[in-house]
C-alpha cells in the first residue's frame, strides 16, 4: 500500500494558483475543501512545480513563497530551484 | 597576504549552493577553547554524531528571505487583527461559548509557544552543527512570534470577555495548566537531542496538526477570522518546524545505529506525553466549538492514524516502530474528549473558563460521530446533569482529584477494555508511593524516577499550603481567578449575559 | 532505569509526608461512579478512625450521588494499594496500614452507578 | 456588519491584561510592545531540574551577578516585538538587495583598486566568523537571560548577526566567489593579525555570566569594531574606489547605531539599579575593552597603517563617553 503524502494550504488568492498547478501536475491527487483551507492528498508523491505555479499567477514565483500560505505537510521534503517534491520512501 | 583579484563574474549559484556558502562555512574548529567547553551538552545523552554536516536543512532559508517572508506574513496578519477589532468582529462569532477556546489558548497554549522560544534558543546555541543550530534559532524566533501574535489577537477578546486577563500568572499556578507546563518543563530540562525529539518530532510533526489544522478551520467556521489568521500564519512556520523535526530524527538514526533505541524510547515517551496533553485539544474541538467542522475522532484518524501511519512506515527502514501504546491512544479517540469535558464540567467552579451541557443538536452530532461510545456512556451523563441544572442544582464535584505523577492530569481516563473503570497504576520508589493514570505514564516515571519525583502536583501543593490558603476560595484568589466571572457554568456567566445583550437589539445570528 | 544527567541529580520528592503538616494524603476511588471523574485526594490525620472517613469525610463528596445513601457497608469491597482489604471501622487509618499516598479503592456490588454507564 | 449592534452595548470590561494594569497602577490601554513583552517568562513552579545543569532551576535568576528587583525594567527603546522587528529588517535588507543589484550591474566591485580588494578580503570576510560568534552569544543570552525585555532583543540580535554574517558572505561571493569565503576562513584561522580576535571571540563563547557576555558583545566589542571597520576602514576605501562596498555596509552602520541605543538604555537602567551593578558593568567593560583593543590593533594597523593606533584610541575615547553616560564608575572607582 502506498502512503499518502499531503499538503494543506490556506484559501488565499496565491494558494488557488498553487492548488490548480498541483492538481494538474499530480493526476492522482485529491483535494478536500474545509473552512479556510484545502487539503491535498496524493499517493506516494506530490510535486509542486515552480513553472506551473508561475504560469497560473502570471508572474515570477519563488518556491519559498509557498511558506506564505502553507498550513501543513506530511512527507519528506525535497526542494531544488525548480520544484518541491513531497514523498514517502515506503 | 596577497590574493589575486578575480575579475570573472561568479556563476549564479543554485539555492542549495547559496545556502551552504551563506551558512555552513560560518563555524570553525576552536583553538583557544576546548570544544567540550563551548558545547558542553552535546554528548551526555548518549547520541552519537559522526558528521554534523550530513544534516539536511529544512527549506534552506537565509536571513534575507526569512525577514522578507516573515514581514509579509506579519503585515497581512496585523491587518486582519486591526480590522477585526475595529469592526468588533467578536459580535459576529457563532456564539459566546466559542470564546472559551481562546481562554484555554491564551492560558495554556501561548505560554508553550513562549517556552518553545526559549527552549529552541537553548538548543540553537548548543548544537555543535551549524545546520541544526540555525534551524533551531529560526524556530526560536518563530515561536516568539506565535506567542506574540496570539497575545495580540486575544488582547481584543480580553477587553470584552472574562478568563483571559492574567494568563502568565495563571500558567505558573492554575491546577490544570500544570499539564502543559509540566510537559514543556520536562522537555526543557532534558538534553538537546531529547528536546528536539520531544518538541520538533513527537509534538510538532506527529501531534500539533491536531490542534492547528482542524481547530483553526473550526475557528474560521465559527466566525473568528482573527484567530484562524494567526493560527494558519503560525502553521506556515510550522511546516518548516515539522521538516526540522523529521530531518533531525532521520539524522540521528542515520548517524549511528546505537542511536536507534534511544530515539525510539524518546518517541515512545513523548508520544504518550503529547497524547495526554492533547486531551484538552480534543475537548476544545468537540465541545467548545459551537459549530463543528470535524470530530476529534475524525481528526485523530486523519492526522494520526493516516499521516502518522505513513510517517512511521517511512521510518521503519531505520528500525523505528509506531510509538508504544499507540493502540491505546487510538482506542481513546472515542472517549477522551467526553471524559475531559465531563471533568471540567464538574470542576467548573475552579476553572477560568465556562462549561455547559451540550445542546440536543450537539448530542445528536456526537451520537453520529461517536457511534461506539457517546449514546452508551456519555450522553446519559450530560442528560442527567442538564436535568439536575434545570432543577436549580447544577452539579459540581466537591473533592479534589488525584493527579497522575507524570502527566499531572487528574486520573480520569478509563481502561481500554472497560470505559466505566478508571485506569490507575502505581509503583513505589525509595519507599514512597506514586500513582499514574496509565501504563504509559508509569513507564515514563520508571525510566527516570529521579526526575518525576520532583513534579509539583497541584492538589498536593494546595494541601501543603503553597497556594494561598486551605480554602478553595483562597486558592482561586491566588490563581487570580475572578470568582463569579471567570468560572462556573456558561448559562450563569457574565459572558452569556453580555452576548444576550449584544444580540437582543439585533436580528438573530444567522 | 535512571535519569541521565551532567552532575549529581538527586532531589527530594515534592510530596514527602513531612510537607503535609502532620496529615497523610490519601486517595479514594468509588468504582463505577464516574459522576466523580477521578479518585479524590484527601489530607487526613493518621489517627482518624476509619469510620470517620466513611461516615463524615466521604459523604461530603459522594453524598450527591443517589447510590450513596443506599450503600450497605458490610457488602462493600475494598482494596488498599492494590490488595484486598477489610477495614476496621474503629481502628485508625494509620493503625490498619493506610499510609501517606495510599490508594483506597472500593466498590459497592449492586450499586454500579446510573444508566448502566457506571455513572 | 451583519448585525445591528448598538454601540453603547459594546462596553469594554478592561483595557489590557491584568499583569500590565498592575504595572501601570491602573487599567489603561497598553502598547503592542508592552503586551507582547511584559511578564512572559515563567516565574515559579518549575517541575524538574535541568538534567544538563542540576545546580540551577529552569529560568534561574542566579545565572548572573547582576541583580534587579524587576527584570522587566530593562525595556527596549526601539519597542521591537516580532512584527515591528521583522518589518524593520525587511526594509533594511530590501535596500541591501537593491544595492547588491546595482553594484553588480555597474561592476562596482571590479572598480575597486586591486590592492584594496585584497585588503577588503583580508579585513572584511573573516568578520563573518566574528558575526557568527556574536550570533552564538546573543542566542545564549536568549537562552539563559532574565525577562523577555532582554531575551527578546537578544534573539532579534542573534538573527541580525546571522543576517550580517550572510551579507558579508554575499560580499565575499561578489568579491571572487566561493574561493573568497574559503580564503577568508583561512585568514581567520591562520593570519597572525586575526588570532587575538579569534581568541577573544572563542573566549567570549564561554563567559559564564550572561550579563557580562551582553556587555562584552554589544557594548564593548561592537562599540569598537563597528565604527572601526564600517566607518574608519570604509572611509579609507572610498579613495580606492570602494563606494559600492560602502553602500552595502550601510546595513551594518545603521544596525549598530540602532543597537547601541538599545544596549545603552539597558546598561543605564541596570547601573541605576545599584552601585554594585554599576561597578560590575564597569569592571566587565574595562576588562573586555583591553581585550578588544588588543584584538583590533593589528587589523587597524594593517588597514590604516600608522594612524590605526590613534583611530582605535579615539574610538575607545568615545566609548568611554558612552560608559560615563551609562553610569559606569571611572577607572578610579573600579580599582
Amino acid at each position: 500500500m502506498s502512503s499518502l503524502v499531503s499538503i494543506v494550504l490556506q484559501n488565499t488568492d496565491d494558494a488557488r494558483a498553487i492548488i490548480d498547478a498541483v492538481m494538474t501536475d499530480n493526476p492522482e491527487a485529491v483535494a478536500s475543501r474545509y473552512p479556510a483551507m484545502v487539503k491535498i492528498d496524493s499517493p506516494g508523491e506530490l510535486v509542486m512545480n515552480k513553472a506551473s505555479i508561475a504560469d497560473r499567477l502570471g508572474r515570477d514565483f519563488e518556491l519559498q513563497e509557498i511558506h506564505l500560505c502553507l498550513v501543513n505537510i506530511s512527507g519528506n521534503i525535497d526542494e531544488d530551484d525548480d520544484r518541491i517534491v513531497l514523498r514517502w520512501n515506503s | 597576504m596577497n590574493v589575486a583579484a578575480n575579475h570573472t563574474r561568479p556563476r549564479k549559484l543554485n539555492l542549495k549552493e547559496r545556502y551552504n556558502h551563506l551558512t555552513r562555512g560560518l563555524d570553525w574548529d576552536f583553538s583557544y577553547q576546548p570544544k567540550e567547553k563551548v558545547f558542553p551538552f552535546s554528548d551526555y545523552e548518549g547520541i552519537k554524531i559522526h558528521d554534523w554536516d550530513a544534516f539536511e536543512d529544512p527549506f534552506r532559508l537565509t536571513m534575507d528571505a526569512y525577514w522578507k517572508f516573515q514581514a509579509e506574513k506579519e503585515r497581512k496578519l496585523y491587518a486582519v487583527i486591526d480590522s477585526f477589532s475595529q469592526n468588533n468582529g467578536q459580535v459576529n462569532l457563532s456564539d459566546a461559548r466559542y470564546v472559551n477556546a481562546l481562554k484555554l489558548f491564551i492560558t495554556g497554549i501561548s505560554p508553550l509557544e513562549y517556552a518553545a522560544h526559549r527552549g529552541y534558543a537553548h538548543v540553537g546555541r548548543h548544537f555543535p552543527g551549524v545546520g541544526p543550530r540555525i534551524a533551531c534559532q529560526m524556530q526560536s524566533i518563530d515561536e516568539l512570534r506565535h506567542a506574540q501574535t496570539q497575545i495580540h489577537t486575544i488582547s481584543h477578546f480580553n477587553k470584552f470577555f472574562d478568563g483571559m486577563h492574567d494568563p502568565w500568572h495563571m500558567y505558573d499556578r492554575v491546577w490544570y495548566l500544570s499539564v502543559p507546563k509540566s510537559f514543556f518543563d520536562d522537555a526543557m530540562s532534558a538534553g538537546p537531542f531529547e528536546f528536539l525529539t520531544a518538541i520538533s518530532f513527537s509534538f510538532e510533526y506527529v501531534l500539533t496538526s491536531l490542534l492547528f489544522v482542524p481547530f483553526m478551520s473550526g475557528a474560521a467556521f465559527n466566525g473568528d477570522m482573527a484567530t484562524v489568521t494567526f493560527g494558519f500564519s503560525a502553521q506556515s512556520d510550522e511546516s518548516r518546524h515539522m521538516t526540522l523535526g523529521l530531518e533531525i530524527i532521520k539524522f540521528m538514526l542515520e548517524q549511528d545505529e546505537a542511536n536507534v533505541p534511544i530515539v525510539q524510547k524518546w518517541i515512545d515517551k513523548w508520544f504518550w506525553r503529547g497524547f495526554r496533553l492533547l486531551s484538552i485539544v480534543a475537548m476544545m474541538t468537540d465541545y467548545i466549538l459551537p459549530k463543528k467542522v470535524m470530530s476529534w475522532r475524525e481528526s485523530w484518524e486523519m492526522y494520526f492514524e493516516q499521516a502518522g501511519g505513513a510517517l512511521f512506515r517511512d521510518l521503519s527502514r531505520y528500525g523505528i516502530t509506531l510509538p508504544k501504546y499507540h493502540e491505546m491512544a487510538t482506542a481513546g479517540k472515542d472517549h477522551i474528549s467526553h471524559q475531559t469535558w465531563a471533568t471540567f464540567y464538574q470542576y467548573t467552579h475552579a476553572a477560568a473558563f465556562h462549561t455547559w451541557t451540550p445542546s440536543d443538536a450537539e448530542k445528536a452530532w456526537f451520537t453520529e460521530k461517536y457511534p461506539d461510545s457517546f449514546a452508551q456512556y456519555y450522553g446519559p451523563r450530560f442528560d442527567h446533569w442538564e436535568k439536575q441544572q434545570a432543577s436549580g442544582d447544577r452539579f459540581s464535584n466537591d473533592g479534589l482529584p488525584m493527579i497522575c505523577q507524570v502527566c499531572t492530569i487528574p486520573a480520569i481516563f478509563t481502561e481500554v477494555e472497560d470505559p466505566t473503570r478508571i485506569s490507575l497504576r502505581s509503583c513505589e520508589h525509595n519507599g514512597e508511593k506514586y500513582h499514574f493514570c496509565s501504563d504509559g505514564c508509569r513507564d515514563i516515571f520508571l525510566d527516570e524516577p529521579e526526575k518525576y519525583v520532583q513534579a509539583m502536583l497541584p492538589v498536593s501543593q494546595i494541601f501543603q499550603g503553597q497556594c494561598g490558603g486551605a480554602g478553595l476560595s483562597e486558592v482561586l484568589d491566588w490563581y487570580h481567578l475572578n470568582q463569579g466571572a471567570d468560572n462556573c457554568d456558561h448559562l450563569e456567566s457574565r459572558d452569556a449575559a453580555m452576548w444576550e445583550q449584544w444580540h437582543r437589539s439585533g436580528k438573530d445570528p444567522a | 532505569m535512571s535519569v541521565t544527567t551532567i552532575g549529581e541529580y538527586d532531589f527530594p520528592s515534592s510530596d514527602v509526608v513531612g510537607n503535609f503538616h502532620g496529615n497523610f494524603m490519601v486517595h479514594v476511588l468509588w468504582d463505577s461512579h464516574l459522576m466523580f471523574a477521578a479518585p479524590v485526594s484527601l489530607p487526613l490525620p493518621p489517627a482518624m478512625p476509619f469510620a470517620a472517613l466513611t461516615g463524615e469525610v466521604l459523604p461530603q463528596i459522594y453524598g450527591k450521588h443517589p447510590d450513596w445513601p443506599r450503600i450497605d457497608w458490610a457488602q462493600a469491597r475494598w482494596e488498599l494499594d492494590g490488595v484486598p482489604f477489610q477495614p476496621d471501622p474503629g481502628a485508625s487509618l494509620g493503625d490498619q496500614g493506610i499510609g501517606h499516598k495510599s490508594l483506597l479503592r472500593f466498590s459497592t456490588p449492586g450499586l454500579d452507578g446510573l444508566y448502566g454507564a457506571g455513572f | 456588519m451583519s448585525l445591528e449592534i448598538q454601540t453603547n452595548t459594546l462596553q469594554q470590561r478592561r483595557q489590557t491584561f491584568a499583569h500590565i494594569a498592575r504595572r501601570f497602577g491602573e487599567d489603561r490601554p497598553a502598547t503592542r510592545y508592552e503586551e507582547a513583552t511584559l511578564d512572559l517568562q515563567p516565574q515559579r513552579g518549575f517541575h524538574y531540574r535541568p538534567t544538563w545543569d542540576p545546580a540551577h532551576t529552569l529560568y534561574d535568576k542566579s545565572r548572573t551577578a547582576i541583580t534587579m528587583a524587576d527584570w522587566y525594567q530593562l525595556t527596549d527603546p526601539r519597542q521591537f516585538y516580532y512584527g515591528t522587528y521583522t518589518i524593520s529588517r525587511a526594509r533594511m535588507i530590501e535596500t541591501v538587495d537593491r544595492n547588491f543589484e546595482s553594484v553588480a550591474r555597474r561592476g562596482l566591485f571590479d572598480a575597486i583598486d586591486p590592492d584594496w580588494q585584497d585588503l577588503v578580503r583580508f579585513y572584511l570576510i573573516p568578520l563573518r566568523h566574528v558575526e557568527w560568534g556574536a550570533n552564538m552569544n546573543a542566542c545564549n543570552i536568549t537562552d539563559v537571560g532574565c525577562g523577555t525585555t532582554i531575551t527578546q532583543p537578544a534573539i532579534f540580535a542573534a538573527m541580525d548577526r546571522l543576517g550580517m554574517a550572510q551579507i558579508i558572505s554575499r560580499l565575499g561571493l561578489g568579491l571572487g566567489g566561493a574561493e573568497t569565503l574559503a580564503l577568508g576562513k583561512d585568514i581567520w584561522m591562520t593570519a597572525p593579525e586575526w588570532q587575538p580576535m579569534r581568541r577573544l571571540v572563542e573566549d567570549s563563547l564561554v563567559i559564564e555570566d550572561w550579563f557580562e557576555q551582553l556587555v562584552m558583545q554589544f557594548f564593548t566589542l561592537d562599540g569598537l569594531l563597528f565604527p572601526l571597520v564600517y566607518e574608519a576602514f570604509d572611509e579609507r576605501g572610498i579613495a580606492h574606489g570602494a563606494s559600492g562596498l560602502s553602500l552595502i555596509c550601510e546595513f551594518m552602520v545603521d544596525w549598530q547605531r540602532e543597537s547601541s541605543r538599545w544596549i545603552d538604555a539597558v546598561l543605564t537602567r541596570a547601573a541605576r539599579e545599584s552601585s554594585e551593578n554599576a561597578a560590575l558593568i564597569g569592571r566587565w567593560h574595562t576588562h573586555w575593552q583591553a581585550r578588544g583593543i588588543e584584538a583590533l590593533a593589528p587589523l587597524a594597523s594593517k588597514v590604516l597603517g600608522d594612524e590605526g593606533e590613534g583611530v582605535l584610541a579615539a574610538l575607545a575615547g568615545s566609548l568611554a563617553g558612552r560608559a560615563a553616560k551609562i553610569g559606569m564608575p571611572g577607572e578610579g572607582a573600579v580599582a
